[in-house]
């Protein structure tokens, strides 16, 4: 998985590209969160276009980051979540605690 | 006609999650298989081949073995690992249950696999090692397309 | 890192001609090969299952083994059967030199494996089978897109 | 790989779709010689534009084809050959037998 940042103040939207599997997480975790930090991120939008593939190591990927930004008193959001994507995110119930377009 | 089959061998590492699903998948396009049930397989194959990476070798390097079959209009899936294996596998299936939070697991891949499948069998003895069978029917309603 | 490798076993299928294109395909990704380099790895590997097929196993249906190595930069792959074997693997190797004309081969199957890719070995005994050993380097040009 | 007709007269386009390999040789030459035997066909035109694969079994099932039309006093024709097929073609010297567009 590719990420790219786009950042316009304290906002900062993320866009996955490529497989959000446990490879892809653990490659791109400390990037993301070094960024959070260092940038006084405190909205998070993470953009699911262009992800090819998801498995249930993407939702540990997104409850962490939740996790982390919540630390910060920040939100999160998933944005463009197809249906393959819906899929995994509904059966996890993540939409309880995060806001998915 | 002969019936297919495909043996698998790749060393526990994180970059051969990938290269597992598109061998499965490749291996299930002669079914003629919808792009969901594609997709689904290769993600009950993601779960159980990462499973073995961190929790069935956790930080070392050891053998996955993956067979594919068909069978009976379905496609059946086995990859097992020679690693720790799994004290209580009932607990191991409870969706939530991780034993490792700390490597921000979710607790679902039992679940995945349980949902995307049509049937999922753990077989896990400690010390041993695990072995997780995946079936799924394939519908053949794409028969038309198939090769002739 | 770990050098990564697979080990796939499936029959003497020709629908599995296909599958190994993918399956070696799948693994070799992970180098960042030009879509060149790729197709020329799959036509080479497609020769070379396919011989495994039509001539080491002729009608019967056999194992064919691959085993793929990333080496320096590159990709080794071996294609074994343990069928008949080739007496006389030099003229084996002539371009347009085939034993079964009957079936329509072009004799050109050595003669592509040479040309698209970097090295050629040929191990074969009468009765015992037949390894092809095909290497390639991997231009890695596209650094710049690899996982990081 | 699956194939298409398309008829006229006696001439006879054969759309190739998907890997000409020696799988998809063997599923197809029967039913392509039968039509050309059926329909009195003499000329085959084969159309590569939607071949997404091909090795030594397609130059060999290209040659088949070319010595059955022969037989009948025929010609054969390639055309939309792309780089790929092209680079396995112009090994094979087949170009000087049939005419390549
Ligand atoms: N191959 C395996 N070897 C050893 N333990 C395993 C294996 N697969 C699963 N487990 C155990 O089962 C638990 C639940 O697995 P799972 O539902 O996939 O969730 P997660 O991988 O997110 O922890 C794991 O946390 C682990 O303790
Ligand atoms: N795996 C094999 N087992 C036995 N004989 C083989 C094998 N591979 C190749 N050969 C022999 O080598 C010859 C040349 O092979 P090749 O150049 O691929 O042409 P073709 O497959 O078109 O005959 C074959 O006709 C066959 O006699």
């Amino acid at each position: 998985m590719n990420i790219e940042f786009i950042e316009s103040g304290q906002e900062l939207v993320i866009r996955l590209k490529g497989d959000l599997d446990h490879h892809g997480a653990d490659q791109n975790r400390n990037r993301i969160d070094e960024k959070i930090m260092d940038d006084n991120i405190s909205k998070v939008i993470i953009d699911f276009k262009k992800i090819d593939f998801i498995d249930s190591s993407g939702i540990g990927f997104v409850i962490g980051r939740y996790k982390n930004i919540r630390k910060r008193n920040g939100v999160i959001e998933i944005i463009n979540a197809n249906k393959k994507v819906r899929k995994i995110l509904d059966m996890s119930g993540i939409g309880k605690i995060i806001n998915i377009k | 006609m002969h019936n297919n089959y495909v043996y698998i061998k790749i060393p526990s590492l994180s970059n051969n999650e990938s290269f597992a699903r598109a061998a499965v998948a490749a291996f299930c396009s002669s079914l003629n298989p919808t792009i969901e049930e594609i997709s689904d397989i290769k993600t009950a194959v993601s779960e159980a081949v990462t499973n073995a990476i961190i929790h069935g070798y956790e930080n070392m390097v050891g053998d996955i073995v993956i067979q594919c079959r068909i069978k009976n209009h379905g496609v059946e899936i086995i990859v097992e690992d020679f690693g720790c294996g799994i004290v209580n596998v009932d607990k191991a299936k409870e969706p939530l249950y991780t034993s490792k939070p700390e490597l921000e697991r979710s607790g679902m891949g039992f679940a995945v696999m349980e949902t995307f499948m049509d049937e999922l069998v753990v077989l896990s003895e400690k010390d041993i090692g695990t072995k997780v069978i995946l079936r799924k029917t394939i519908s053949s309603k794409n028969e038309i397309n198939s090769n002739f």
